[in-house]
């Protein structure tokens, strides 16, 4: 792997995120409104306040959050901020830091997202690589490829309602909301609190794995077939190799490579989607954490979420495209 | 002919092109390399460009047709550089300098009846008052290359076979009367038995119609059936230039003994000859020395020491090597002092093949 | 048309074929790509197969491979490797078949080979999957001779497909078609995508290592030239049908039909300028070929017994064999 | 297999057909029996179309409106698809709310397409600097997931957003996959010959895009319309789910939100999630295999697959 190629890689990764800081920086001061004022504001008439308080109180509190400077010493300030790591104080938890609330949800949502996307993916993927190949059994493309496609077409959450009723609801089998049992102190040296998190985890997965498997299956099945046609496949079927080893060495190993690249693609997707399931769920993730911290106008823990998961996605994006070259020998060839 | 280089019809001059090199891009290729001809409209010639792939063949053809611009040097419609030129210029060029391209199927758009590519031009030229008047031009045309209009107008291209495709692309370009056309690889994806018929047309156009036709080709067999000069590249330079008959009977340049001598002549009789060719080159070659010298069985280490410029070994000829370096040196740019002119139309004496190696030798 | 199998001379014949059939099946009818063809193909020959486009001599290859893949379906025939016909033998023996006794060098040569392994894979495969997986030294040794025997260095062996020339990766295909030692070496179109210079050295490594095995080669393609400087006898395909088979030498200076009669005068030599004489009319199409002769509407010398009786092959003399009612 | 294929491929695109309207009728009913996709994906569409269609000439939508009927009813004669928590009938609210996503979704798709469209011919025409930059944007904003982008967005110019503003905060990311995708085809097809032989018989450049490339991409263009109208509805779906959409409007995305506001799950009120969800399901199944029928029209290659 060549350092260009790996510098360019990461140059992007840098672009991603400071886009998305600048975009979190500058979109919400365009706005008319001021958010802080507004929650103060919100806070001190349901709390009771004098209203000639209220003045003092906001001007404290936007010197605390360095809201009075100006615009360019703010942005300046935010990257101080972003680069030690200082996401600020929630304004609805004060004095709790974004980044203490984000820790404590992160690991759930990437637990969640990881393995049901790498199912997904995975699954999909064998799935779609059998559709594609002429000698694998019918029944995968007759009877198994339509309900698959099906539910990809439905967004992970609608699925996820459909799940919740039928089964947590309904049948009572699983349980209905959170991420493990209301009351219980989360104890990860328990294995009774791991199968009562995966029980909880079950619901919300199967709506991510269910409707994501149709994706990556149709994606696989049209390039076994675009590969199918190939010199290579024609030349490896008249070297007298075996079905096994045409379809693993030569149709699915050279498939695979538009389907990572389009994996690359579609964390994104599949996180604005998995948020969207983790608010049906309750699950105590960073979508149910930013569901409650919109609703609550918690501007800072809004802007944390978004600017955090972002990197992430980037990240991971950066790993993927490390990844890559290792399985395509061309691609630093290319136009690195 | 130098006098008249001022006004030539379409002029390269200095011409390199450069393909990669940006800021992310460490793959840089020359395309072509200080690439000078002239081409007169009068008298109508028929010169081919002969090149391996890779040797910048069509890229010269896109230079000179304007569909790519160059890295250095500039490239002249009757004087004025292309990049340049005001919209009425264009206009005049692109009726005076036509093409005809590689593949007789990719040239039609799908969308459009085969129709199409010979009534646009009449449109955006204005070469019709009316729609009957259209349609007996393209008639005529059609026509004049062999086709029967009945059969082929109101067809889609794939209704068409690839011959007869090529040969209405052939009637698009007589359409607008060019004085120049430019045909890329226009023969080499159609089967041998129709081939004849395409490039029959070409001579048609020549001769009939005094059209003068840069044939660019891979082939040398068909190069030296239809040309009266010949210009033979090799990793975008002019390894060797001149009239036909002498360069194809008699190559002087290594490579060109290496390309003549690779053709598998349809006759069993006359096989290759037993002595291997040339080892096949793996890298290429930088630096200031000869481009060839990695290949050539007649390297010597003077090849190493600069590009050979090209020597005019008699007055019809001249080679790029170092082997002809007593003969006197020829300017890129007056490369075409040793094309021949079209025999038939001047009845100027044609240097017959043993007198040219007599002083090629001499 | 089973009568017309030609045989003549001391060598056994190795590969025969008989009356075959490919057709492809699409909405508008049956493509007859191959249609009613046989031939023989003696041992350590060099037969050549030539057609235009639309001629069925690919199909032609990839049937006697038994490649055909759907739509396309072998309707008739046999093809005769020594005393089993391969067209009967069932899927895993006849995979077996493949590269050990009959191997392809198939057309594209630019793709040939799987972009993201290593050469030394993709030769390897070959003899894995027919269980001759021989210890690591030996294995080396052997790929180190079969690229030195196709002219490559044996750091080629590293290399991936895109690091290779052209020329250089229609070397690797020839290297991986012998790796196994086949008696019939199928060559489909091996060097429609190279230069002429390279063309002659693939098609003489091509040569050398026939030479070398003793084995037989049926060469497919278009190029009148390439077969005139290779094979040793030569049969025309037209509209899916053999129209002559002859020893080479006897095709370039007495051909029989009137198709290879005008094939053979529409190429451009180096001899005489001039003179563009192409074949007029057009090849039919598969799907709908002229009843009787096929080449009656294009041939000057056309009766009418011509469109509706279909000429068999006849000797016309010893070893020159041609489907015309002229003769 | 030169020949075959060759062959086969001509047999196989939408043929010209020479004939009258009849045959011309004939032949498009005998190509989409060979596309069930299209003609499910039509299906699907036009009923839940014919749906709201006739539910608004038949019902009083003023029902959709909060405190308009008694609240949490179950469905009976008087209340087919029952009542919400809050007063909406909600047999009203599917029948106003339909059209209004479907709204959004095309408003934004369509702006999409056309911004996309625009941006991917002058990204390929011109290629250079501004085809670097367009290029680099889309591919950076394709990673970053768009939801966050939107709630940012829909966070800055909150407000009680109108169902056109919505509509235009879905557009604002709606551009990216159309360029990207339009680009490489438009790419692809710069370099066909076809375009430069235009080009040389004395075709303008903007007169190449409309008559030599556009009557191409058509068909390609209408796929990509319909897959920028589904991930427009995707999205403003999610955002309304978010409680980010316009909060006095009975669109599908905000009935959601409150069937999650106020836990109707929890609250065992299946009338209240099952329409909206059922409405979900038609509409994206019917949009995902319009787009694949048109994507098989589009790109005749991939037909007969498997």
């Amino acid at each position: 792997m060549r350092a260009d190629y790996v510098l360019k890689r990461f140059g992007i990764f840098l672009i991603i995120v400071w886009a998305a800081a600048t975009l979190n920086f500058f979109l919400p001061r365009l706005s008319p409104q001021n958010p802080v004022r507004e929650k103060l504001t919100q806070q001190a008439l349901s709390g009771g306040y004098l209203q000639s308080g209220i003045q003092e109180m906001v001007k404290e509190y936007e010197a605390k959050f360095g809201l009075d400077k100006p615009l360019w010493a703010q942005y300046l300030n935010y990257w101080d901020d972003l680069v030690h790591f200082q996401f600020n104080y929630s304004i609805v938890s004060y004095p709790r830091t974004v980044l203490s609330m984000m820790g404590e949800a992160l690991p759930w949502t990437i637990g969640l997202l990881g393995v049901t996307t790498l199912l997904a993916f995975l699954i999909g993927t064998f799935l779609g690589a059998l559709m594609g190949w002429p000698g694998a059994p019918k029944f995968i493309s007759n009877y198994l490829l339509p309900p698959l496609l099906t539910l990809s077409a439905i967004p992970y959450y609608v699925l996820g309602l459909v799940l919740l009723y039928v089964f947590a609801f309904q049948a009572k089998i699983f349980p209905i909301f959170g991420g493990y049992a209301a009351g219980v102190i989360p104890n990860w040296s328990s294995l009774a609190f791991w199968w009562d998190v995966a029980q909880h985890a079950l619901l919300p997965a199967l709506s991510i794995i269910l409707a994501a498997i149709g994706f990556w299956a149709l994606g696989m099945r049209a390039m076994m077939v675009t590969t199918q046609g190939e010199d290579y496949m024609i030349f490896a079927e008249a070297k007298g190799l075996k079905g096994s080893t045409l379809f693993l060495r030569y149709a699915v190993r050279n498939a695979l490579l538009p389907q990572v690249t389009s994996l690359a693609l579609q964390l994104g997707h599949i996180l604005s989607g998995a948020v969207l399931v983790e608010i049906v769920f309750s699950f105590p993730g960073i979508g149910t954490m930013l569901y409650q911290a919109i609703r609550a106008n918690d501007y800072f823990v809004t802007q944390g979420i978004i600017l955090g998961v972002i990197t992430s996605i980037g990240i991971a994006t950066f790993i993927l495209d490390l990844i890559y070259p290792i399985l395509d020998p061309r691609i630093t060839y290319r136009r690195a | 002919m130098t006098e008249t280089a001022q006004s030539a019809l379409l002029e390269a001059r200095h011409v390199t092109k450069i393909f990669g090199g940006g800021l992310f891009d460490k793959t840089r290729t020359i395309a072509l390399e200080d690439f000078s001809m002239a081409i007169e409209s009068e008298p109508p010639s028929i010169t081919a460009v002969v090149g391996e792939s890779g040797s910048g063949k069509t890229t010269l053809a896109r230079l000179l047709l304007g569909l790519a611009d160059s890295t250095s040097g500039e490239v002249l419609y009757k004087g004025k550089n292309l990049r340049r030129m005001s919209g009425d210029d264009w206009r005049s060029f692109r009726r005076d300098v036509q093409v005809i391209f590689q593949d007789p199927f990719e040239v039609y758009n799908p969308f459009y009846k085969v129709d199409h590519v010979l009534t646009t031009p009449v449109e955006k030229f204005n070469l019709a008052k009316s729609k009957q008047e259209s349609r007996a031009l393209v008639e005529d045309v059609l026509h004049t290359v062999g086709l029967r209009p009945e059969e082929t107008l109101g067809r889609y291209p794939h209704q068409l076979s690839g011959g007869q495709r090529q040969r209405v692309m052939v009637a698009r370009a007589l359409i607008l009367k060019p004085r120049l056309i430019v045909a890329d690889e226009p023969v080499s994806m159609i089967d041998a038995s129709l081939r004849a018929t395409v490039l029959g047309s070409l001579k048609q156009l020549n001769q009939d119609f005094g059209i003068s036709i840069i044939y660019i080709t891979h082939d040398l067999t068909t190069a030296y059936q239809i040309s009266d000069n010949i210009i033979v590249l090799y990793r975008g330079s002019v390894a060797e230039v001149g009239d036909v008959e002498l360069v194809v009977r008699q190559p002087q340049h290594p490579y060109t003994r290496l390309l003549v001598g690779s053709i598998p002549l349809p006759d069993p009789e006359r096989r290759w000859a037993a002595e291997a060719p040339a080892a096949l080159s793996v890298k290429r070659v930088d630096g200031r020395r000869c481009k060839f010298v990695d290949r050539c069985p007649s390297a010597t280490d003077v090849c190493l020491t600069g590009v050979p410029a090209l020597f005019q070994t008699n007055s019809y000829r001249a080679a790029a090597c170092f082997l002809y370096q007593g003969s006197p040196v020829l300017k890129a740019e007056e490369m075409d002092r040793v094309f021949v002119e079209a025999p038939e139309r001047r009845g100027v004496r044609r240097p017959d093949a043993d007198g040219g190696r007599a002083a090629a030798t001499g | 048309m089973a009568n017309s199998t030609v045989n003549n001379g001391a060598k056994p014949d190795i590969l025969r074929v008989e009356g075959l059939r490919v057709y492809y099946d699409t909405p508008r009818g049956s493509v007859k790509a191959v249609d009613g063809i046989s031939f023989a193909l003696k041992a350590e020959e060099r037969f050549g197969l030539a057609g235009e486009s639309g001629s069925g001599k690919s199909s032609m290859a990839l049937a006697v491979m038994r490649m055909i893949k759907p739509p396309g379906r072998i309707a008739h025939g046999g093809v005769w490797l020594d005393s089993r016909n391969v067209l009967a033998l069932p899927e895993e023996q006849m995979q077996r078949l493949r590269l050990a006794e009959i191997a392809l060098i198939a057309q594209g040569s630019m793709n040939s080979l799987n972009p993201v392994m290593r050469v030394r894979d993709q030769i390897i495969d070959g003899f894995r999957d027919h269980d001759l997986l021989l210890p690591r030294r030996e294995m080396e040794a052997r790929i180190h001779e079969l690229l030195e025997r196709v002219g490559l260095r044996p750091d080629v062996a590293d290399m991936f497909p895109h690091e290779l020339s052209g020329g250089m990766k229609q070397r690797v295909c020839i290297a991986i078609a012998i790796s196994l030692r086949p008696k019939v070496i199928i060559a489909d179109e091996p060097t429609s995508a190279l230069d002429v210079v390279v063309q002659r050295q693939v098609m003489e490594t091509l040569r050398k290592v026939q030479e070398d095995l003793g084995a037989s080669v049926i060469l497919v393609g278009h190029d009148m030239g390439l077969m005139a400087q290779f094979v040793d006898r030569l049969g025309i395909m037209y509209a899916g049908k053999l129209v002559e088979v002859s020893p080479v030498a006897d095709i370039f200076t007495t051909p029989r039909h009137p198709y290879t009669q005008m094939l053979i005068a529409s190429l451009p030599s180096l001899e005489e300028k001039g003179e563009f004489r192409g074949i007029p009319g057009l090849p039919p199409s598969l799907l709908d070929v002229p009843p009787g002769c096929a080449f009656h509407p294009r041939c000057p010398h056309a009766m009418d017994r011509c469109g509706t009786e279909e000429p068999l092959m006849k000797e016309v003399q010893p070893s020159s064999w041609a489907a015309c009612h002229l003769l | 297999m030169a020949s075959v294929p060759t062959a086969a491929a001509q047999s196989l695109p939408v043929e010209p057909s020479e004939g009258g309207l009849g045959e011309k009728l004939r032949g498009v009913l005998g190509y989409m029996r060979r596309n069930p996709p299209l003609i499910v994906g039509l299906v699907l569409l036009l009923s839940l179309l014919l749906f709201c269609g006739i539910g608004a000439l038949v019902y009083d939508l003023n029902r959709a409106r909060p405190l308009s009927v008694p609240p949490g009813l179950p469905p009976a004669a008087d209340y087919p698809f029952g009542t919400d928590n809050q007063g909406r009938d909600l047999f009203a609210v599917m029948v106003a709310g339909t059209p209004l996503t479907l709204r959004i979704g095309l408003m934004a798709g369509f702006i999409g397409l056309f911004v996309g469209t625009v941006l991917a011919f002058v990204s390929a025409y011109y290629g250079g600097l501004i085809d670097t930059i367009i290029r680099g944007v889309v591919d950076i904003g394709l990673t970053v997931p768009g939801l966050l982008v939107m709630i940012i967005i829909a966070i800055a110019v909150k407000g009680n957003l109108s169902v056109e503003q919505m509509a235009l905060v879905v557009a604002c990311l709606a551009w990216l996959y159309p360029t990207r995708t339009i680009r490489s085809q438009v790419l692809s097809m710069r370099e066909r010959a076809y375009v430069q032989v235009a080009r040389l018989s004395g075709m303008s450049g903007p007169e190449i895009i409309v008559k030599e490339m556009l009557p191409n991409l058509l068909p390609y263009l209408l796929a990509s319309l319909v897959g920028a109208t589904a991930s427009a509805v995707l999205a403003s779906i999610g955002l309304e789910a978010l409680g980010l959409g316009p909060l006095e409007s009975p669109t599908i995305g905000m009935t959601l939100y409150w069937v999650i506001y106020y836990s109707a799950l929890l609250l065992g009120m299946w009338w209240w999630f099952i329409p909206p969800i059922v409405i979900i399901i038609i509409l994206f199944v019917g949009l995902f295999n319009l787009s694949v029928g048109l994507d098989e029209l589009a790109n005749p290659r991939l037909r007969r697959s498997v």
